[in-house]
């Protein structure tokens, strides 16, 4: 298992491939990632606060439920944090399993619980100046599935 | 004496991100009440507690929470990662 | 969109990378990949057959269908045939949305129909001689749910 | 003049990928019992339906589909790609 936060870029891809690598025997595999959009024009960066110590611990707290319920392989979390620009990656989350609905079911799980209880907040720059991200009644309601 | 540290907008508004109360409230309410008596710009940071969050020693807790024996009361609004 | 069939191996992290640049202004990405995996110990090679003409046609089907369901930015499929090795990536699937719900979902669905309605048939190869693989009931009841 | 296709173990048992069929089957069934009443190995190949799948022009099809104006037919196991 494997879980960062860190303030610089990562490569999608690398960390795709070697996850895999690591998590070869599974044979099923999804990664998740998000990056910064620009949903209403206009914005210039986003930047990510965190809690450094509760974030990681935060992370590793679900990322272990997740290796737990799922009978996962392997799971991995990078999410990185500082000033962002638009179509920048945010973060990533990838899970390997025997079978696909597991490794489906634990990234949906992972993500869900990553929104609304890793301590990340978000604040968008545009031209008329800067706003803290509302946090969603959807992201909510989305871990009473689980 | 208790470490208090603030995130996002309350970090904002509070004008600090961290700073050492002393206290003898026994739960994070308490503590919340005292803080609001002090100065306007905590009145102003706590006054819609529905807005808030609160991690007793880095876990998430409940306004009721205990402070006996904590070192650490975050206070943030509602987590928007990912 | 992007479908490709083919013997050649590929790598998944340089797909995906090349996925995310096209469709970087979408915010959210899903992929999976999957492996072959030596499930009962044993496995030499695992061979996969396909309907050249058809295969292409139904996974363009069913990747259009998913892009018009959920409104997808993009989607992209590559599935290999002929003779795979352990540990070897078979295929590969990957959607991008605006949120999160919409690249999992499609994703999962693309799967599930890939599992049961693209012409591929896979033989295994163990020291007890080769079979074809038979399919699972539990994969022909996933489509239920879409 | 039909093209018939069989893959995986159809093909192995019927032992050529490919053929050309001069039917006047109306239906795709029609075109099973034709062959069955060929040789031994359609008659195995053939011997239970539901384990089979067919195409039609590169279009998963019924075994009631009829046949006019099709130029392909193929025949297979259920699928196990991904």
């Amino acid at each position: 298992m494997d879980i960062r936060v860190q303030e610089a870029a990562f490569d999608v891809g690398a960390e795709l491939n070697s996850f895999t690598a690591r998590a070869a025997g599974a044979g099923a595999v999804v990664s998740f990632s998000g990056l910064v959009r620009d949903v209403n024009g206009g914005l210039r960066a986003m930047t990510i606060e965190h809690y450094p110590g509760m974030t990681e611990k935060a992370l590793t707290e679900i990322a272990q439920q997740a290796v737990t319920r799922w009978a996962l392989a392997d799971a991995f979390v990078v999410h990185r944090y500082g000033q962002l620009k638009v179509g920048e990656l945010i973060m990533m989350v990838a899970t390997a399993a025997p079978h696909r609905a597991d490794a489906f079911a634990a990234a949906e799980f992972l993500m869900d619980y990553l929104k609304s209880r890793a301590p990340f907040w978000k604040k968008e720059e545009t031209g008329n100046g800067a706003d803290w991200v509302a946090a969603k009644d959807a992201d909510e309601d989305a871990l009473k599935r689980w | 004496m208790i470490d208090v540290v603030y995130f996002a907008w309350v970090r904002e508004r509070i004008g600090v991100p961290r700073e050492q109360v002393e206290t003898k409230a026994a739960t994070v309410r308490d503590l919340i009440a005292e803080l609001r008596g002090r100065e306007e710009r905590y009145d102003l940071a706590f006054s819609d507690t529905s807005a808030l969050r609160v991690a007793v020693d880095q876990t998430l807790a409940d306004f009721d929470a205990p402070l006996e024996g904590a070192r650490e009361i975050a206070f943030f609004p509602p987590m928007t990662g990912g």
